[in-house]
């Protein structure tokens, strides 16, 4: 009997549905050539360290975010967390106060309590994870100027401030940091059994609960995970402007879900990369970056932004869509 | 009888998925008055051909003419006006809107001074459409709210409501009882009197060779031949479908049922079913019968953990035990095969291997961390123990012919190591290879000592395959045969009790 | 035709690069400043880079970064935060490069500072406001956005001014985001649930001044309630002129670009120039208005 | 032979469904009944005039989006349009230039260009709506500034700021028009074979494009109509405020997402009606009023906002499952 009726070596098709992962590459890769040949500045080490610098808080909120929109969810208090971490972490962050774990631990805590919340509420009420954290993220950014009596915390401890604003070895501790993180998320994600447990809940909730997985659970840790990580970012950047700003992070969900989408997570669950996401993440910096030194006036910058942006999801999807 | 012209004439039909041939200069000719089946295994291409003839999909080359016009370039809704329709394997309909909203999507009727909007018409034909089909769904109910046999009749109803020419039918029977299937094919005949040709897909060789006048096999995607209906057997027509000769259906089991593995008592819930009591033992197949809507799927549920009891108990190995959710069940070794593969079976976008080992992914990881080679191994060794034909184990299951999806289903739940699995409706679409594969593998599992609850709608399979037969009727048991007191009469008998 | 720092200029002298990061390229006075300091840079031949921080003090560090690996010759910041943009000063001060800060302060000290107190100007409205009512009533204030630097000044300088007179009575203050529509709702709230004990409204801003004007104008309570914003945008200048703004408090925009850039220039020349360039408020009302009017 | 199996009589089921959506309704009147108790100003009529005024901009640019989360889709892009639209009419809008209607048909055809230009790019690539829309909203954004130079455009006709700043026989022309929006949209999405159309592309598209219904032209649809109540919202805020403003609407599109899942759309579509949307939008405005007339401290208004917003949807979707 000819069972091996699928003669041509189907491994090609998984390997094309790997490339389409490529097509983002393709653009991301276009783009550079095109900054490196217009303007000398571009391709310096330091522009590029700059880039990835400038590029690792949102990356570090997208890979929160990547969890959470992978298990069909979406998270938008993840600003206003950035906030609320920042603050509570820069009020025990005064010089000759506490050792700098301290404000460090309170701010993750902060986010891990806050992240939890979400999902508390999320999987005890029925209600769409898209009022939860909008209505998290109000809530988030007045307890943000309530602790912060609506000043900016200054005056940081400089053992603080070297968190997310110094170098080791040459190397912004923001870079190291964003690959530890980077490589971290990826692993929980691919190799891990919660990690698979969110693609089945995201692919098809009923399903994974017909297969005996926890759904509630799993919603639980990717909240709570995104808070965790909102609240790295916000002692990050707490750290390198030296102070706890009530107001930060104001829209920084957008762009954190913007380079998860782009990067190839569907919003309707199931599917993401943190590879993906990362190189969302950088596209936005990149384009963001070589507007900026090739001086394209702030006006235009928007709007060239946008398209770029547009065009270069557009190709990646005209290259999956192609090798379907 | 004077051969008719042909309605539709398809000459080298091929389509690709991303070089994969799926279907390769397939040849179909149907006159019109006539039932046309399409035969082949699972994954031989029969929905992907009815999908091009449609306008679903687009062919690579040949040619499709319908009433001698080329139908190459058309779209569904050119098709569908030209008077072809057809009823989707995978059930395509609206959840949220009603039963009626959804018999006449796309034809909707507008009245009054503004053309709006008149489903009152629509209600009332879509009513007169179901009790043609003798079913009683109100046409005002929500699709979402209907069971799979009632969706497909819903399907039904949609598919001829359209004034046809052409209507395929593509394994409109995979959630049907015997009643409802009689029905069917007096709808069929009426058609075909009228002069529309109708192309049948179904796994039900019974079905074939009742209603069909010509058949037309397909193997890999090849095209085998057109047969008439009456040259072929049963056997012959298995032959050319899988190219070798097939065993018997159902072995001689010689398996004797060991000590009680699960029973319930008083086994209640709301507005589903009351007072349900069996035991069912290691070694032992338990069948459960009953019409469709009898509550045989609920009390499958209720058992899993999918929906909550209000009373009686569930004991296991004699111990009463309490299942909240499926995690529960899983636990204590109750496994479940849904009828419903697309909701509860399957995560579509993940691949074949990750499907299989979801249920039981822990024993493949050490501290939270995936093995992945030792997840593979087990993965492939259950593709290789089931013959499921995919690309490779890295395959996401979306792609795979719906009887091979089922297969993944069942080699789900069974890496597992369940104690008691139910089976409920587990040869659902499945070809006829597959299913004696399934029925052996039964035996195998009734042989290694697991317990099963068989939940068929198929009396000829039930009935060689079960050792004894609880018969459901509107939710309450009405009976408990043996193996010799149990035949189709007698268990019609009982299921149609008041 | 990107400058870099090799470009000579006409006369063969080396073209001078000067980055520019502003607070919002949004908000018309910042806009009004950099006009002046674009036209100034043309003037004088020098390569502008302008960058909006979108009122960002993170991005505006990172912009600053970005000057400093450019190598620019002097850098001119409209700071966003205080506090949050002061990062920036000291990297800009660590490569050796000038910066100047303009219009707002940080807490680091940069190479030099052009522009006004914003707690002044705080100061200026609420001293309108408790002449005109003779040190008895009842005010209501329209916040900026809350926590940033201008509002947190502005509101400390009417805060000052308020305390100096007990017979003044803070009924409300809530934030209009620095935007007409919500200051105008704000309003009409305030309207519903303060009515006639309403005496003067103090905005941060202009734009929320005239929004709070047009709530009150709607319901026909302009002509007894005294309505004072800052920044003496052009809006607010008609605003005055028609009465529905009884005074705004004038920030010279102009002056502050062109001292600006001036500054930059000298400092990148390696020039002397002034450490300090304070450009004061000045209160504008009907009486004094003709001399803001531009033709 | 007895064949009608089908035992369970489900009209009363549908029945159920449609109660669920009192649950908002209960919660809605308990917090106008709360204001009512607590501030002798809220139940006036002026006061709820003007919650409705204040509320009809944000509840034009929820219709819109509910036309577009039904069919699955959703637009951030509303609020920049708001911008756009302003500032093309306000432009136009100089006393003694051009009659009124110049400048209104001017703002409207500029959103039914941008929504268009949505639904293009959406039905043609296959790039989800959330960066398309994302990326149109940064693009409309640099639009209005480029065309306004980042400034207001200011000094309009007294005719053109009639339209959303007047009265016709003591009621504000705002709630007139939000009232034959209301019906206009409410009958398109119910009465209308396109507004079924709506319904099935998002309730499942497979299913609507084997029914042979023209998907393509569906979207297109939902998002120039989005993009023309954007337009109407940004005539009649520039009209209310006398001024087009390139930063108007930041922000608008989270409001008016939020009104339409509030009211019940849900973000996977296939559900959704005006009238929920309506009391969503109407809901957030009378919590903002109430917090205003109460006096509530800045700060606080958010954290109450917010906690609110969620208990009013954990209350709604409690009341629909134990109906169901
Ligand atoms: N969209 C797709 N992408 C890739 N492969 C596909 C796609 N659709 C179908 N196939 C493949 O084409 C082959 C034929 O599938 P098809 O569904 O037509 O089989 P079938 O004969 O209808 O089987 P069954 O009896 O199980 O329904 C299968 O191998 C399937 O995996
Ligand atoms: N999710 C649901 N919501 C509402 N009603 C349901 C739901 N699922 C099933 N029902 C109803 O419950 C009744 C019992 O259905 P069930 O599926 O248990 O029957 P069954 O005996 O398994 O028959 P079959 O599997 O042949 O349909 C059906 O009439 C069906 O309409
Ligand atoms: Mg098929
Ligand atoms: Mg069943």
């Amino acid at each position: 009997m000819n069972t091996s009726f699928t003669q041509v070596t189907q491994s090609t098709k998984t390997r094309f549905g790997r490339l389409g992962q490529y097509g983002l590459l393709i653009a991301f890769v276009g783009i550079c050539l095109i900054l490196s040949l217009t303007t000398p500045r571009f391709f310096t080490v330091q522009n590029l360290m700059i880039i990835v610098t400038q590029v690792s808080i949102n990356a570090l909120l997208a890979f929160g975010v990547t969890f959470i929109i992978i298990t069909g969810g979406i998270d938008l208090s993840i600003g206003s967390m950035v906030a609320v971490t920042g603050v509570a972490a820069a009020s025990f962050a005064h010089p000759d106060t506490y050792p700098v774990v301290v404000p460090v631990l309170i701010g993750l805590l902060a986010g891990l309590f806050f992240g939890a919340f979400n999902g508390f509420v999320i999987t005890r009420s029925h209600v769409p994870p898209f009022i939860v954290t909008l209505g998290t993220m109000t809530i988030g950014r007045g307890l943000a100027l309530i602790l912060s009596k609506g000043r900016p915390v200054s005056n940081l401890s400089d053992s603080f401030n070297f968190i997310g604003g110094g170098k080791i070895l040459g190397v912004p501790t923001l870079i190291l940091i964003l690959v530890v993180a980077f490589i971290g998320c990826s692993i929980l994600l691919k190799k891990t059994v919660i990690g698979r447990y969110m693609y089945a809940v995201g692919g098809n909730e009923q399903a994974a609960r017909a297969s005996g997985i926890p759904i509630g659970r799993v919603k639980m840790i990717v909240y709570t995970l995104g808070g965790l990580l909102a609240a790295l970012a916000g002692i990050l950047l707490t750290s390198r402007i030296t102070t706890g700003q009530p107001n930060a992070g104001q829209g920084f969900e957008l762009d954190a879900i913007a380079a998860a989408i782009i990067g190839g997570t569907s919003t309707s669950g199931g599917t993401g990369t943190m590879t993906g996401t990362l190189l969302g993440a950088l596209l936005i910096g990149v384009i963001s970056n070589g507007l900026d030194l090739l001086n394209v006036t702030s006006y235009y910058q928007e709007v060239v932004m946008g398209a770029i942006i547009i065009g270069a999801v557009v190709l990646d999807s005209m290259n999956r869509t192609n090798k379907n | 009888m004077i051969p008719q012209p042909y309605m539709l004439e398809v000459t080298d039909l091929t389509k690709t998925f991303s070089g994969v041939v799926a279907l390769d200069a397939v040849q179909l000719r149907v006159r019109p008055g006539e039932v046309h089946a399409l035969m082949g295994e699972n994954g031989a291409g029969k929905s992907t051909f009815m999908k091009l003839l449609i306008g679903l999909l687009t062919p690579d080359s040949g040619e499709i003419l319908f009433e001698g016009i080329s139908l190459k370039a058309a779209n569904v809704h050119e098709v569908l006006k030209k008077g072809i329709s057809m009823i989707h394997q995978e059930m395509l309909n609206v959840p949220e809107l009603t039963v009626a909203q959804n018999i006449f999507l796309g034809r909707e009727t507008t009245g009054g001074l503004f053309r709006w909007l008149d489903d009152s018409v629509r209600n009332k034909q879509a009513a007169a459409l179901l009790a043609h089909l003798g079913v009683s769904i109100p046409p005002d109910a929500r699709m979402k709210h209907l069971s799979v046999a009632e969706m497909q009749m819903v399907e039904i109803a949609k598919a001829i409501s359209n004034d046809v020419k052409v209507l395929i039918m593509d394994e409109p029977t995979s959630a049907l009882a015997d009643a409802e299937v009689t029905i069917l094919f007096g709808i069929i005949r009426e058609l075909t009197q009228k002069g529309v040709a109708v192309i049948y897909i179904s796994h039900k060789m019974d079905e074939i060779f009742t209603i069909a006048d010509t058949i037309t096999v397909l193997r890999d995607g090849q095209y085998i031949g057109t047969y008439p209906a009456t040259e072929l057997t049963e056997n012959s027509l298995i032959k050319l479908m899988v190219g070798r000769e097939l065993d018997r259906l159902f072995p001689e089991s010689t398996t004797q049922p060991g000590v009680e593995v699960l029973s319930v008592q008083h086994l209640s819930r709301k507005g589903a079913f009351s007072d349900i009591n069996f035991a069912v033992h290691a070694g032992e197949v338990l069948g459960l019968a009953g019409l469709m809507g009898a509550g045989r799927t609920e009390v499958a549920r209720a058992i899993y953990g999918l929906d909550s009891i209000q009373s009686g108990e569930i004991h296991l190995k004699g111990q009463p035990i309490t299942i909240k959710s499926p995690q529960d069940a899983i636990r204590q070794g109750i496994g479940y095969v849904s009828e419903d593969r697309k909701q509860l079976g399957l995560i579509p976008a993940l691949s074949v291997k990750y499907n299989i080992t979801l249920g039981n992914l822990s024993t493949y990881a050490d501290g939270g961390f995936i093995r992945s080679q030792r997840e593979s191994t087990a993965a492939v060794d259950v593709m290789a123990g089931l013959r499921i034909k995919a690309a490779g184990p890295d395959q996401p299951v979306v792609y795979l012919s719906g009887g091979n999806q089922q297969k993944v289903v069942i080699g789900k739940v069974l890496q597992a190591n369940p104690a008691v699995v139910i089976l409920d409706e587990p040869t659902r679409g499945i070809d006829i290879g597959a299913k004696s594969e399934i029925y052996k593998l039964i035996h195998e599992l009734k042989a290694s000592g697991i317990a099963i609850i068989l939940i068929s709608s198929e009396l000829p399979e039930l009935l060689g395959l079960s050792d004894r037969i609880v018969v459901l009727a509107k939710g309450k048991q009405t009976a408990l045969l043996s193996k010799k007191e149990a035949t189709q009469e007698t268990i019609m008998r009982y299921a149609m009790q008041p | 035709n990107q400058s870099t720092t090799s470009e000579k200029n006409d006369d063969g002298s080396k073209k001078l690069v000067i980055g520019a990061t502003m607070l919002s390229m949004q908000n018309e006075f910042i806009v009004n400043v950099y006009d002046e300091i674009e036209k100034k840079a043309g003037a004088d031949g020098v390569d502008l880079i302008t960058v909006d921080a979108e009122r960002s003090a993170l991005k505006q560090v990172e912009q600053v970064e970005s000057f400093i690996a450019q190598k620019v010759d002097a850098i001119i910041m409209n700071p966003c935060e205080v506090e949050a943009s002061s990062p920036a000063v000291a990297k800009a001060l660590a490569a050796n490069i000038p910066i100047i800060n303009v219009n707002s302060e940080t807490s680091a000290k940069p190479s030099a500072f052009v522009g006004s107190d914003d707690v002044e100007s705080g100061r200026i409205a609420m001293k309108f406001i408790a002449d005109k009512l003779k040190g008895k009533g009842n005010v209501v204030m329209i916040h900026g956005y809350m926590g940033q630097a201008a509002q947190i000044k502005r509101e400390q300088g009417a805060r000052e001014v308020l305390k100096q007179y007990p017979g003044l009575k803070l009924l409300a203050h809530q934030t209009g985001e620095w935007d007409r529509a919500k200051a105008m709702s704000l309003t009409e709230n305030w309207i519903q649930s303060y009515g006639s004990q309403i005496n003067a409204v103090f905005a941060h801003n202009d734009e929320m001044g005239l929004g709070a004007a047009k709530a009150l104008l709607d319901a026909g309570m302009k002509d007894k309630v005294i309505v004072v914003s800052i920044d003496g945008i052009p809006d607010a200048l008609q605003g005055v002129k028609k009465g529905t703004l009884d005074a705004t408090i004038f920030q010279n925009a102009e002056q502050q670009g062109s001292k600006a850039i001036e500054t930059a220039i000298k400092a990148a020349k390696g020039e002397a120039y002034e450490k300090q360039t304070l450009i004061p408020f000045q209160l504008v009302t009907k009486d004094n208005l003709a001399s803001f009017l531009k033709p």
